[in-house]
């Protein structure tokens, strides 16, 4: 496969054009804003937690595939995790879109489609954008996320 | 005057062998900034092995042979822009430090509570952020001259919007998102007629075609000259002397001032009055020398072959139904935008990258025109001097690649 | 790190195989501006020939590879002063530019009506002009710490002249003119006490030896590219963290913004705020590399050597009863300014220069200093890394000839 | 003889140390400053006029050995000359001083001494200062006359 192939592979084009999770939560336990002045991507993400647990996140915004896909993947992922499961899951999805060499034994379901990041370190931003939004609203940072 | 041959010009910039995974270049970026030919390298190499120095006050001779560089350069400026009085000519580091400059010094003398200033619909960030600054510390307005579907200049509004509180018309030569050619001309007679000055953004102009700020009648005229194919750092302002006179200094330090006592300080004449600091004196000397390779060339012709190879690229995206041509202004330099439905610029780019194209995506310092498309980004392909037809057949290979991948 | 060998140093500057009139180059002007190493040319020849584009927002290789260039520059310039932070350093011309940008923005926040700005009698014009139209237009007052005979200080009136009125105190880190080196550290703490900021103008300083402004605790801290080897047109400002989030931005453009409408806009972080439009890419890439080129220096070594060739220089001079010293600063750096009776500095100048011997003459940019000691110009030699005995030693003898052609 | 020495002959280093017409007239005709940013060179030449001829011309002011010998030369010359005489001599002078070619058959006296300000070309502006500040006051310029 080629590198494009592999990064624009058909899970990834398929969350891209048809994203779960999309929306906006109604009273959110937490919510933030990111940005990604680089391409524009706009994004929002609602939380619900109850009982240190992710009970409902979505996400709302514009963007390239691939925060897009990211951004329903990680929705998907995240839904049912224990907040302090987020840390760890997130640095094992930075090392794979990064291709950094740290191995973990974290199983990173769907979100290991994204691998193909790695060969285009000017995208890493762009899968991570909802991930660094995700932390924001987790710490309750008011001020919006800018990847830059 | 050489006979224009794309081929051969494009030999005069070494960048174009650099392979990008593994193959040739092909550049269509250059309204973001162009490449630069070789002349460029050999006269900085030659200023700073042989004459550098600071400029000015210096009574030795490499000092003063980097003085008489420095004014030369101004002096190309000058006549490159078709005024004979290089006095007119202030250097900046581009066009944006330009409209800051005369945004700030034109405000503080004349714009008062009340008054308004125009600028249209198609402007860079850069001409629309000091005026908002400007305006808003002065009690002013901002007003804005509307634009149609094509992309251009609603020129029925704009005289309506000319009014006696209108100080200032500040209009961008060629859009850099869309590519309109504005009528400088027509709207400065009717700024003029109006009472009101004009100052145009030739930050995309200049490289498609050399300019003459006297035929235009503008009172301003503002350029970067890395898009030039110039250096960074460096750019010019012209004004009309009579009014750089009226204007205070911009910033103060060395160079810019007659005489300092911690009571008083007197200012030096136009333009050093401007340059407060040591300036970008090899920057300077660089544009110079680009200015000089720029003037054997036969602009007739680039200007021919400029037009062919857009529209080329206009005709290479019109086989593809999914492309979206945004903008399509009566009169075009230069640059083509557009967006694929379902794939976002920012996709566009990657893949095009891949086969060594280099293209632009995202709002280009334009988001109210963005906003006025109801689009956040296009792609933009952008030609140069340099551009060849193998360069276009390349990017629309491109593209046809990108709808592979997305399987469109 | 190298043994250091001023010999063979020098042969890293290309400039010393010009002949001046048929001489071999004595440049006794590096505090004006400094010669470039070979590795600048390199560094630009390597980045114009195969890495240019604009940055930020570039979606292709060569756009992300110059983003990266430009960044590692500004980490380059971040660690060389001393900060961990890239984010506290903002690019600008030079020093003058960063001065006139600290003035404004901090002006409009912080300075207010019957406020203090606090400078010294050894200012250069770049660090008085700028604050005398920032106080003017805030109705605020500029006062000035006196300085001795000597040239040195008045630390007492220091403290006497700060008050809980004065916002900021901006001095020099050298003295341009004179070679004085001021007690930071000494003067940070006290502004500290009272509550003011201090800025530290480091144009002179820096080239002498690297600098840690987090141990000088200085707030704001502004250097000129060019006077520490490296190119025109670039310079940076170290300010800290929490302040430059505090003040508005200073040009508007591209990249300074998030967002634009016409009815609002919404800045960048910092740096990016205080950057707008393209910047001197190429200039800070240049600026990195010769950094990079000085941090393989033995600057321990290289501060002995140029004290030496600065007390040769005293020692040479003190063998002519005409000439007199201006200034005697208990601490000096690469500076020794003098006149000669009876015989304008100008002429000197002249008669050195035929000697291929490269010195400056005239007010410095300094008249209130030149006020001070009731004289209109000295002469200055300066030294830098490249300064060798043998240098000294020609000069020495051009001071003879100045008195044999002057008869005295 | 060298260059220097041509430029600065004993004439010139006269002047420069003994400058004749050195002062102020009271009740001038007209006067005018001169201004040299690139020395400093600062000069006020007042100029008394009676019937279309220089009846008296001083000179105040510090500068270089070259300013201040041009600008005493200049009044000795000067005085007793014709208004309308000025703008030859000072041509004559101006190309003595830049080396150009153009002949003339005018006479300048002591003025002919500065002819090995030539070979400076940065000195020009220092020969010629006092030249600029006459014709300015002879022409009731108000500001300050620089060379720059
Ligand atoms: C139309 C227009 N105006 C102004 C600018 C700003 O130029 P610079 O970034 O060189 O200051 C640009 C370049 O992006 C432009 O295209
Ligand atoms: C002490 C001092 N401050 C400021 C400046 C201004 O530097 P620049 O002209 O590079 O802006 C200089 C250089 O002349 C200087 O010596």
């Amino acid at each position: 496969m080629s590198d494009l192939e592999d990064l624009y592979q058909e899970l990834i084009l398929d969350h891209s054009r048809h994203p779960r999770n999309f929306g906006h939560i109604e009273k959110p336990t937490c919510e933030a804003q990111g940005y990604n002045p680089l391409c524009g991507d706009k994004i929002n993400l609602s939380i619900k937690i109850q009982d240190g647990v992710i009970n409902d996140v979505k996400f709302e915004g514009s963007g390239c595939a691939i925060s897009t896909a990211a951004a329903s993947m990680l929705t998907e992922e995240m839904k049912g995790k224990k907040i302090n499961e987020v840390d760890p899951i997130f640095q094992a999805f930075h090392s794979l879109v990064t291709g950094s060499d740290k191995k973990t034994d974290i199983d990173l379901g769907k979100l290991a489609s994204m691998e193909g990041v790695k060969e285009f370190p000017m995208r890493v931003k762009c899968a991570t954008l909802s991930w660094h939004t995700l932390k924001a609203a987790l710490e309750k940072k008011e001020e919006i996320v800018s990847t830059e | 005057m050489k006979k224009f041959d794309p081929h051969a010009l494009r030999r005069e910039f070494p960048i174009f062998n650099r392979k990008i995974f593994g193959k040739p270049l092909t550049y269509l970026d250059s309204a973001a900034s162009a490449q630069k030919p070789r002349i460029l390298l050999e006269s900085l190499k030659s200023f700073f092995e042989n004459h550098y120095a600071n400029i000015h006050r210096g009574v030795y001779l490499l000092s003063f042979e980097a003085t008489e560089m420095y004014e030369a350069a101004r002096n190309k400026v000058a006549q490159y822009l078709g005024t004979q009085n290089p006095k007119e000519i202030v250097f900046v580091r581009g066009a944006t430090e330009g409209i800051n400059l005369v945004a700030t010094c034109f405000g503080k003398t004349f714009v008062h509570e009340g008054d308004e200033i125009l600028i249209s619909h198609l402007e860079h960030h850069s001409n629309i952020v000091p005026w908002q600054m400007m305006v808003e510390e002065r009690g002013a307005h901002l007003k804005v001259i509307p634009i149609n579907q094509n992309g251009d200049l609603d020129l029925e509004a704009y005289q309506k919007l000319l009014t006696k509180k209108t100080r200032m018309v500040a209009v961008t030569h060629v859009s850099n998102a869309l590519g309109t050619v504005n009528p400088i001309r027509t709207l400065s007679d009717l700024a003029h007629k109006r009472g009101a000055k004009i100052l145009v953004d030739g930050a995309q102009a200049l490289a498609h075609a050399p300019t003459n700020v006297c035929e235009l009648d503008c009172d301003f005229y503002v350029f970067s000259g890395h898009k030039l194919y110039g250096p960074n750092g460096i750019g010019a302002v012209y004004g009309k002397k009579e009014l750089w006179e009226k204007l205070p200094p911009y910033q103060g330090g060395g160079d810019m001032i007659e005489s300092v006592t911690f009571e008083k300080t007197t200012y030096a004449h136009v333009p050093q009055k401007f340059e407060a600091g040591t300036p970008n004196i090899a920057g300077a000397i660089g544009l110079g020398a680009v200015i000089d390779f720029l003037k054997t060339l036969d602009w007739e012709s680039i200007k021919i072959h400029e037009k062919n190879m857009v529209d080329l690229i206009l005709k290479g995206l019109a086989e593809f139904p999914q492309v979206k041509l945004i903008g399509m202004p009566t009169q075009r330099m230069g640059v083509v935008s557009f967006v694929i439905d379902a794939i976002h610029p920012h996709d566009i780019g990657t893949i095009l990258d891949r086969e060594g194209i280099a293209i632009r995506a995202g709002h280009h310092c334009a988001q109210p025109l963005m906003d006025f498309f109801k689009i956040p980004a296009t792609v933009r392909a952008s030609v140069g001097i340099y551009t060849t037809p193998e360069d276009i057949q390349t990017f629309i290979v491109g593209i046809k690649k990108v709808l592979e991948v997305f399987k469109l």
